[in-house]
C-alpha cells in the first residue's frame, strides 16, 4: 500500500497513523522527541524552582505578589479544552471524516490563539504593573524563560497545525498525511501536559507562597 | 662569572629535582604525596588504599591479558570452539569487584564526613567569637586575602597559621570562581561567588620543619589568563610565635612612618598613587568591596612579590613588578592604574615597601 | 531524481554530497569533517604541549593559551570524537541490522549539516576576535566575565551542533527499533548496534539539559537575563550541575560506541563468538543507566556537603562493576580463540590495559575525600586522556582500519597501520602516564605555564615528546589513507575472512540500497552461522521486489545554513545595526525551508526490480 | 508494509465495529476530560481556600497534577494502547532524569 494512494472510507485502516513504515518511524521518533522535551522542560522547571523569588533587592515583586487566580484559571481551562478538541479531531480522523477533523482542529487553533493572547496580556501586565521584566532579577529571568518556552511551543504548535490544515485542505486524508496530523496532535497534548505542571508549580505553588 | 654560577646552580637544582622524580614523592612543601597535616594524611591514606586495590585489579587483568597474548596466537586455520559464556565466571567477576568497592567505599564515606566537620566554627563564646582559629579566605583575580575575623586583622598573599591545631576556613570569591589549595596540607575547596564554603586544615609541625616552614598554595580553578600564577604561600609558626605575630599586627593602628628619606619619598608616592587600593594597616574595618588589592602592612616580611616564586622579595624584583606587572601576571588588575613611574620613584617605592614590617 | 552515474565531475560529486540522504555517504561526510576537526584539535594539543614543554615558556600568551585549551577540549569532544563515532554508526549500524537505510534519511542529513555549521561557526571565532577561553566546561562566573565574543561563539556553535546530535540520536533509536531485518531480535543485535542504541538514548536525555543551560548562558550574555548573576539573585552552581548532568553521560556517549567497535573487532580476529553476549548487553544498559546518577563527582570540591558527596562517590564506584564485566568478557572472548594480530586487533588489545588504567584512576577519583586532592590537577587530565585516547581514539583508529574496506572497498595498508599503532601507543603512554605524577606533585590543570623549581620540568618535557610521537603517528595514518586511495585495489565482501555480522555479507562498499533482498537472520552473528553451514551468503527473507528509496535534498543544508546565519545576527545584534536583520533573515531561511519541506510532498522513488536483477555484482543501478 | 488491521472478512461489519469502538473510546476521552477539569478545579480551590496550610496544599496539588498528566498521556495520547512500549520506556526514562534534576536543584543549589 503506497502512502499517497487515494483513500476511501472502506480502505481506511484502524490505525492510519501507523500504517506505513514511514508513519511508524515518525510516530516512534516523535515520542522519543517528547521524551527529550520532558527533560528539557524539567531543566527549566528545576531552574525556576532554584531561582524562585531570588531578587536583587526587597522592592522586587515576588511570586505571591504577581499571580492572580482568575486569569490563570481561565488560561488553564482554555488550554485543557483545546486538548479535548484535538482529541475530537483525531477521533474524526480515525473515522475518515476529513471535514469534521478540520473543524475540530480549527477550534483547537482558536483556543490556542485565545490562550496565547491571554499570556501576552499577562506578561504585559507584569511588566507594566510590577516592573517584573526579563532582565530585572534571576527570578524573572527564570519565570519568563520557563513560561515563555511553553508559549513558544504553543506558537510553534499553532503554526504547525495551521500549515497542515492549509496544505491538506483540498486533498483530504490519506496515509501520507494522517501520521502528520496525529503527531501534531501529540505535540499539542504534550504542550498541555507541560501546562498542567506550570499552573501547578509556578502559579498555584507561587500563590501558596 | 655570574652566568657560570647560575648555570651551575641550575644544574644542581636539576639534579635535586631528578632525585625527587626518582623518589616519586615530589617536593615536601608542594606534594600531596608528602602529607603535612591530618587532612592530607587522611587523603594520602585513601590514595594508598585505592592504589593498592587498583594495582591488584591491574595485576589480575594483566595476567589474563598476557596469557591471551601469548597462548592463543593463531597457529593453524582451525575454528576454535564457540563458547557462549560462563555463569560461574560471570558471577566471580561481578562479585569480587563489588567486594573491593565496598572496602573502598566505607573509608571514603567516613573520610568525607570527617573532613566536612566544621562544627567548631558554629560554637561561639560569649564575645560572639569562636574559640577555634578561623580564617576568611577571599579569592580575587590573581591574589588572595586572608582575614582573621576573631583577631580583626587582614593580610594577603601569605597565610600565617599556627601548627598542630585545626584551622578553620571560610572560603569565598569576590569576582569569579577560584579554588583554594595547599597540596601538601590538604585537598582543595572552591571559592564560589554564590556562597561561603567552610572546611578545616591542620598543619603538622614536623612536616612544616621539613618543608622549611613555607608551603606553596595554588588556585585550582581556571579563572582567567593568570590562573597559572595565582599562587600564595603559607607560613607556619608555633602557637606562641603565631600569637606574637597577631599581636604585632594588631599593634599597627596607623600606617607606619617610613624611616629613611628615600623611603619617606616612597611613602609619599604611595599615598598619592597606591593607597586607594592597597591598605597598609591590618584592621578589617574597611568594607570588603573597598579592599581592592593585597594588604601590604607586612609586605616587607613576605618572601615573594605577588606570590610568585620567581620573584623573591627584594628591591630589584619590586621595581620589576612596579615597572610592568603585566609582564609577570597577564591581565592582573593593577596594570595601568597608577601612571608611569620614574626610576627614582621606583627606588623610593621599593625602599618604602621593603620597610613595611611588623616584626623585628 | 537520483543521480547515481558512475563517473562524475567534481561539481556533480559535490552536489551529490551536499544533497545526499544516504547514510553511507553521510557517514563519509562525518568522517571527513570529524577527521578534520580531530587534526585541528590535535594541533591545538600540540600547541598546549609545546607551551608546557619547559617552564616559563612564552610560545603562546596566557590569554591565547586559554583559548587553545578551551578549543582543544571542545573540538575534540563535540567536533571530533562524537562525529567520528556518528560516522561509524551511520556507516555500519544500518548494515548490521539489515536495514536499507536509517529511519529518517532527511533528518540524518540535517543532523550532519547542523553539526557541520555549528562546528564551523565555533571555529570562525579564531578569525573574528578570539575563541572562547573559559575551558570546555565554561563555568558561569568566568564565562560571564569573559570579554569579547569568544563565549558567544561557544554558546551558539554548540547549540547548533547540539541540535544535530540530538536528531542523530533519535534517528538511530528509531532505526534500531523499527528497521531490523526479519529475525533480527534485540538479543541478536551486534554489540555495536546495542551500544549505538544506548548511546543514542543517553544523547536523547543528556543534550536537553545542555541545551537549556547554553540558552541561559546566551540569554545572560546577550539578552541581559540574570540566571548566573549572583548580584541579581542568580546562581552559578546551576550551570555546573547542568553541565555535568550533560557532561558525565557525554563521556559514556563517547565510550559506549567505542566499546561496541571493540566488541566487533575482537570476535572477528579471535574467531570466536563474543563471550557472555547477554551480560555484555546488560552491562551496556547498566552503564548507560548509572551514567545519569553520578554527575556530581565532577563537583566534589564545590561544597555540596558530605551527604551529596558520599552518595555520588558510591554511585560512581558502582560503574566499575558493569565495566569490569565487559573487560573480562573481552578477555575471555580472546581466551581459547585463534588470535590473529591485524592492525585493528592491535588497537583492540592495546585498548584493554590502556582503558583499564584510565578506568581504575576514575575509581580513585570517585573517592570523594581523596578527589579534593586530585581535582583540577593533571591527575584528572591523565585519567580522562587514558579513557578517551586509550578508549575512544583507539576505537576510532582501529575501527577505521577495520571498516575501511566496508566503506570504501579498499584495504588500508597493514604495515603502515601497525607503524601508526606503535607510534601512537608509545606516544600516548609517554604523554599521559607521567601526568598522574605531575598532578600528585601539585600541578594544577589549565595553567598556561609553570614556574621553575617545583619539580615539574622533566616530566612535562617527557609528556611533550610523547605528544609529538602521536602527531607523527597521525601523519603516517594520513599517508596511509592517501596511498590507499591512490592505489584503489578493490576487495570482496568479507576481506578480513572472518566477518560474523551482516555487513560482511554484502559487497564492499555496500550498494546504495544496501540489501537487494532483506536477509533472514537466524541467530547471533548471522553471517557466521551461514558460513559455518557452508553457505556463501545470507538467505533472503523476501522475494526480489521494488525498493523504495528517499529523494536527495538540499534543504537540510539550507536549513542549517539559516541557523548559521542567524547565529551571527544574535551575536552582533548589540554591536551593529545589521545584527537584527541578519538574525531575522537567518531564521526566515531556516523556518522557510522547514515549511517548504513540510508543504512539498516527498514520496521518494522506487528502484525497479528489473534494474536490480541484472547488476548482481555491481554497485550502482541504472536509474 | 502489510496491512495489520484485524479482519473479520466482512468489511461492512468491520467498519461498523470500528466506528462503535471509536465512539466508545471517545466517550472515555470525554470522561477523562471531565475528571481533569474537576482535578483542576480542586487544585485551584485548594489554593484559594485559606484553611489549608502550604504543607498540605502543595503536595496535594502536585499529586493532582501528576494524576492529570497521567490522563493526558494514557488516554489523550493513547499511551495505554498497545504498540506504545518503547514510548512508555523512554517517557519514563525521561521522567527519571527529570526527577533527578529537579531533586538536585531543590537540595544542593543553595546553602
Ligand atoms: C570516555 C570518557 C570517560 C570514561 C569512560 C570515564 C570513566 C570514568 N570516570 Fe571519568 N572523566 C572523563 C572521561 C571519562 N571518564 C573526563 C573527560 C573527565 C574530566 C572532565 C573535566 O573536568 O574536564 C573525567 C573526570 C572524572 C572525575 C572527576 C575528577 C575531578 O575533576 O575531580 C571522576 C570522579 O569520580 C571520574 C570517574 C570516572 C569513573 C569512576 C569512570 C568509570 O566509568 C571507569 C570504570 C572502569 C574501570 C574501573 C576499569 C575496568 C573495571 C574492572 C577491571 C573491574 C574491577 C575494578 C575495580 C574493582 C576498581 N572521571
Ligand atoms: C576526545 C577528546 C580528547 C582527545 C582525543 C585529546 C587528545 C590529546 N590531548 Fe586533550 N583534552 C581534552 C580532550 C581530548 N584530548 C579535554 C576535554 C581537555 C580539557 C580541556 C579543558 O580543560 O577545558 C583536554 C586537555 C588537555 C590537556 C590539559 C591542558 C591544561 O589543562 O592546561 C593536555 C595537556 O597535555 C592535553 C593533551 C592532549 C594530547 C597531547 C592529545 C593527543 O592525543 C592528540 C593526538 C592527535 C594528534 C597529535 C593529531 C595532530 C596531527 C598532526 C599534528 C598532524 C600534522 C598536521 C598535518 C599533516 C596537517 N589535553
Ligand atoms: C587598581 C588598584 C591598584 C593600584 C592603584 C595599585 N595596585 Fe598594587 N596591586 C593591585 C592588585 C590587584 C594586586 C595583586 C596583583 C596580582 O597578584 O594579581 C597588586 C599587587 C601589588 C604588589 C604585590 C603584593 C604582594 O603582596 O606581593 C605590590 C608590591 C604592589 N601592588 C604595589 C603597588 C604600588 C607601589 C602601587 C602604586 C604605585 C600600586 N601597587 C598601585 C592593585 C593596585
Ligand atoms: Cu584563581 Cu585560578
Ligand atoms: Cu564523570
Amino acid at each position: 500500500m503506497h502512502a499517497e494512494e487515494k483513500m476511501t472510507y472502506e480502505k481506511w485502516p484502524a490505525a492510519p497513523e501507523k500504517q506505513t513504515l514511514e508513519a511508524k518511524n515518525k510516530f516512534l521518533g516523535f515520542w522519543f522527541f517528547l521524551g527529550g522535551e520532558t527533560v528539557l522542560f524539567a531543566s527549566l522547571f528545576a531552574t525556576y524552582l532554584a531561582l524562585k523569588d531570588r531578587v536583587p533587592s526587597a522592592d522586587h515583586a515576588l511570586a505571591k505578589d504577581l499571580f492572580e487566580m482568575p486569569l490563570v484559571f481561565l488560561m488553564t481551562m482554555i488550554l485543557l479544552t483545546s486538548s479535548l478538541t484535538s482529541v475530537y479531531a483525531m477521533y474524526h480522523m480515525k473515522n475518515f471524516d476529513f471535514k469534521k477533523m478540520q473543524l475540530w482542529l480549527g477550534i483547537t487553533v482558536l483556543l490556542g490563539f485565545a490562550f496565547l493572547g491571554l499570556e501576552i496580556y499577562e506578561f504585559n501586565h507584569y511588566v507594566h504593573e510590577f516592573h517584573h521584566t526579563f532582565t530585572s532579577s534571576a527570578f524573572s529571568s527564570a519565570f519568563y524563560t520557563l513560561v515563555g518556552f511553553h508559549g513558544a511551543h504553543v506558537t510553534f504548535g499553532l503554526a504547525w497545525i495551521i500549515a497542515l490544515m492549509v496544505r491538506n485542505a483540498r486533498r483530504g486524508l490519506d496515509l501520507y498525511n494522517a501520521p502528520k496530523f496525529y503527531v501534531a496532535s501529540l505535540y499539542w497534548h504534550f504542550i498541555d501536559v507541560v501546562w498542567v505542571f506550570i499552573f501547578t508549580v509556578v502559579y498555584l505553588m507561587g500563590m501558596v507562597g | 662569572m655570574a652566568m657560570k654560577w647560575l648555570s651551575k646552580w641550575r644544574l644542581l637544582s636539576l639534579f635535586t629535582m631528578l632525585a625527587f622524580v626518582l623518589s616519586g614523592c615530589g617536593l615536601p612543601h608542594l606534594s600531596t604525596l608528602q602529607p603535612a597535616g591530618e587532612v592530607a594524611q587522611t587523603q594520602y591514606d585513601l590514595m594508598v588504599l585505592s592504589t593498592a586495590i587498583m594495582v591488584g585489579v591491574i595485576v589480575v587483568v594483566t595476567v589474563i591479558f598476557l596469557i591471551v597474548l601469548f597462548r592463543f596466537r593463531r597457529k593453524d586455520d582451525k575454528i576454535p570452539k564457540q563458547v557462549e559464556g560462563s555463569h560461574k565466571l560471570e558471577i566471580i567477576w561481578t562479585v569480587i569487584p563489588i567486594l573491593l568497592l565496598l572496602v573502598l567505599a566505607v573509608p571514603t564515606v567516613k573520610a568525607t564526613f570527617d573532613l566536612a566537620d566544621v562544627e567548631a566554627m558554629d560554637q561561639k563564646n560569649e564575645e560572639g567569637k569562636t574559640d577555634a582559629l578561623v580564617v576568611n579566605v577571599r579569592a580575587n583575580l590573581y591574589w588572595w586575602e586572608f582575614e582573621y575575623p576573631n583577631e580583626e586583622i587582614v593580610t594577603s598573599q601569605e597565610l600565617v597559621v599556627p601548627t598542630d591545631e585545626k584551622v578553620y576556613f571560610n572560603l569565598k570569591a569576590s569576582d569569579v570562581k577560584h579554588s583554594f589549595w595547599i597540596p601538601a596540607v590538604g585537598g582543595k575547596m572552591d571559592t564560589n561567588t554564590d556562597n561561603v564554603n567552610k572546611f578545616w586544615l591542620e598543619f603538622d609541625s614536623a612536616a612544616a620543619d621539613e618543608a622549611g616552614e613555607l608551603f606553596y598554595g595554588k588556585c585550582a580553578e581556571l579563572c582567567g589568563p593568570s590562573h597559572a600564577l595565582m599562587d600564595f604561600k603559607v607560613k607556619t609558626l608555633p602557637r606562641d610565635e603565631f600569637d606574637q605575630w597577631v599581636a604585632d599586627m594588631q599593634d599597627v593602628k596607623e600606617p607606619a612612618v617610613a624611616q629613611t628619606p628615600k623611603a619617606q619619598q616612597g611613602q609619599e608616592i604611595f599615598n598619592n598613587s597606591c593607597i586607594g587600593c592597597h591598605a597598609v594597616t591590618p584592621a578589617n574595618t574597611t568594607p570588603e568591596a573597598a579592599r581592592m588589592a593585597p594588604n601590604l602592612t607586612n609586605f616587607g616580611e613576605r618572601d615573594y612579590v605577588a606570590g610568585l616564586i620567581t620573584m623573591e622579595n627584594n628591591e630589584e624584583n619590586i621595581k620589576e613588578w612596579l615597572r610592568d606587572p603585566e609582564k609577570y601576571k597577564p591581565a592582573n588588575k593593577m596594570t595601568g592604574t597608577y601612571g608611569e613611574l620614574s626610576e627614582d620613584e621606583l627606588d623610593a617605592l621599593a625602599e618604602y615597601l621593603l620597610g613595611l614590617k611588623v616584626q623585628e | 531524481m537520483s543521480t547515481y552515474a558512475q563517473k562524475r565531475g567534481f561539481g556533480a560529486t559535490l552536489w551529490d554530497y551536499l544533497t545526499t540522504v544516504d547514510h553511507k555517504k553521510i557517514a563519509i561526510l562525518y568522517f571527513i569533517a570529524g577527521g578534520f576537526f580531530f587534526v585541528l584539535g590535535g594541533i591545538e594539543a600540540m600547541i598546549i604541549r609545546i607551551q608546557l614543554a619547559i617552564p616559563n615558556n612564552d610560545f603562546v600568551s596566557a590569554g591565547f593559551y586559554n583559548e587553545i585549551l578551551t578549543m582543544h577540549g571542545t573540538t575534540m569532544i563535540f567536533l571530533a570524537a562524537m562525529p567520528l563515532l556518528f560516522g561509524f554508526m551511520n556507516a555500519i549500524m544500518p548494515l548490521q541490522i539489515g536495514a536499507r537505510d536509517v529511519a529518517f534519511p532527511f533528518v540524518n542529513a540535517l543532523g550532519f549539516w547542523l553539526f557541520f555549521f555549528g562546528g564551523t561557526f565555533l571555529n570562525l571565532s579564531w578569525f573574528l576576535g578570539g575563541a572562547p577561553d573559559a575551558g570546555w566546561t565554561s563555568y558561569a562566573s568566568l564565562s560571564l566575565a569573559s570579554e569579547g565574543h569568544g563565549i558567544d561563539f561557544y554558546v551558539l556553535g554548540l547549540q547548533i551542533s547540539g541540535f544535530g546530535t540530538l536528531m542523530g540520536g533519535i534517528n538511530f533509536l528509531v532505526t534500531i527499533i523499527n528497521m531490523r531485518a526479519p529475525g533480527m531480535t534485540y538479543m541478536r543485535m551486534p554489540l555495536f548496534t546495542w551500544t549505538t542504541f544506548v548511546a543514542s538514548s543517553l544523547i536523547l536525555f543528556a543534550f536537553p539539559p545542555l541545551t537549556v543551560s547554553i540558552f541561559m548562558l546566551m540569554f545572560d550574555r546577550l539578552f541581559g537575563s540574570n540566571f548566573f548573576v549572583t548580584a541579581a539573585g542568580g546562581n552559578t552552581i546551576i550551570w555546573e550541575h547542568f553541565f555535568w548532568i550533560f557532561g558525565h553521560p557525554e563521556v559514556y556517549i563517547l565510550i559506549l560506541p567505542a566499546f561496541g567497535i571493540f566488541s566487533e573487532i575482537i570476535p572477528v580476529f579471535a574467531r570466536k563468538r563474543l563471550f557472555g553476549y547477554s551480560s555484555m548487553v546488560f552491562a551496556t544498559v547498566l552503564i548507560g543507566f548509572l551514567g545519569f546518577m553520578v554527575w556530581a563527582h565532577h563537583m566534589f570540591t564545590v561544597g555540596l556537603g558530605p551527604i551529596a558527596n558520599a552518595i555520588f562517590a558510591v554511585a560512581t564506584m558502582a560503574i566499575a562493576v558493569p565495566t569490569g564485566i565487559k573487560i573480562f568478557n573481552w578477555l575471555f572472548t580472546a581466551w581459547g580463540g585463534s588470535v590473529s594480530f591485524t592492525t585493528p586487533m592491535h588497537y583492540a588489545l592495546a585498548f584493554i590495559p590502556s582503558f583499564l588504567m584510565g578506568g581504575v584512576t576514575g575509581v580513585m577519583l570517585a573517592v570523594a575525600a581523596a578527589d579534593y586532592q586530585y581535582h583540577d590537577t593533571y591527575f584528572v587530565v591523565a585519567h580522562f586522556h587514558y579513557v578517551i585516547v586509550g578508549g575512544v581514539v583507539f576505537a576510532v583508529l582501529g575501527g577505521l582500519q577495520f571498516y575501511w574496506p566496508k566503506m570504501f572497498g579498499t584495504m588500508l595498508n597493514e604495515t603502515l597501520g601497525k607503524i601508526t599503532f606503535w607510534l601512537f601507543f608509545a606516544g600516548f603512554h609517554l604523554t599521559f602516564f607521567i601526568q598522574h605524577f605531575l598532578g600528585l606533585w601539585g600541578m594544577p590543570r589549565r595553567i598556561y605555564t609553570f614556574l621553575p623549581g617545583q619539580g615539574y620540568e622533566l616530566s612535562n618535557l617527557v609528556s611533550t615528546i610523547g605528544a609529538l610521537l602521536m602527531a607523527v603517528a597521525t601523519v603516517v595514518l594520513v599517508i596511509n589513507i592517501i596511498i590507499t586511495v591512490k592505489k584503489n585495489e578493490r576487495i570482496g565482501n568479507d576481506p578480513w575472512g572472518d566477518g560474523r555480522t551482516l555487513e560482511w555479507a554484502i559487497p564492499s562498499p555496500a550498494p546504495f540500497y544496501n540489501f537487494k533482498q532483506l536477509p533472514l537472520v537466524r541467530g547471533l552473528d548471522p553471517y557466521w552461522i551461514e558460513k559455518m553451514e557452508g553457505k556463501k551468503g545470507m538467505t533472503p527473507a523476501e522475494p526480489l521486489g521494488d525498493i523504495h528509496m528517499p529523494n536527495s535534498s538540499i534543504i537540510p543544508f539550507i536549513m542549517s545554513f539559516g541557523l548559521f546565519v542567524s547565529a551571527f545576527g544574535v551575536m552582533y545584534r548589540l554591536d551593529y545595526a545589521w545584527g537584527l536583520p541578519v538574525l531575522i533573515i537567518g531564521l526566515v531561511i531556516t523556518f522557510g525551508s522547514m515549511l517548504a519541506r513540510s508543504l512539498k510532498d516527498d514520496h521518494g522513488f522506487h528502484i525497479h526490480k528489473e534494474d536490480l536483477i541484472d547488476d548482481d555484482n555491481e554497485k550502482g543501478v541504472k536509474a | 508494509m502489510v496491512n495489520t488491521q484485524t479482519n473479520s472478512g466482512n468489511p461492512e461489519t468491520d467498519l461498523k465495529y470500528r466506528r462503535k469502538k471509536n465512539a466508545e473510546e471517545m466517550r472515555h476521552q470525554v470522561i477523562s476530560f471531565a475528571l481533569m477539569i474537576v482535578f483542576t478545579l480542586i487544585a485551584f480551590l485548594a489554593v484559594g481556600y485559606e484553611g489549608f496550610s502550604a504543607w498540605f496544599a502543595v503536595p496535594f496539588i502536585l499529586v493532582l497534577a501528576v494524576v492529570q498528566v497521567g490522563f493526558q498521556l494514557y488516554y489523550f495520547m493513547h499511551m495505554s494502547h498497545k504498540g506504545h512500549e518503547a514510548p512508555a520506556l523512554f517517557m519514563y526514562s525521561g521522567v527519571l532524569v527529570a526527577f533527578l534534576t529537579i531533586i538536585c536543584f531543590l537540595t544542593i543549589i543553595w546553602w
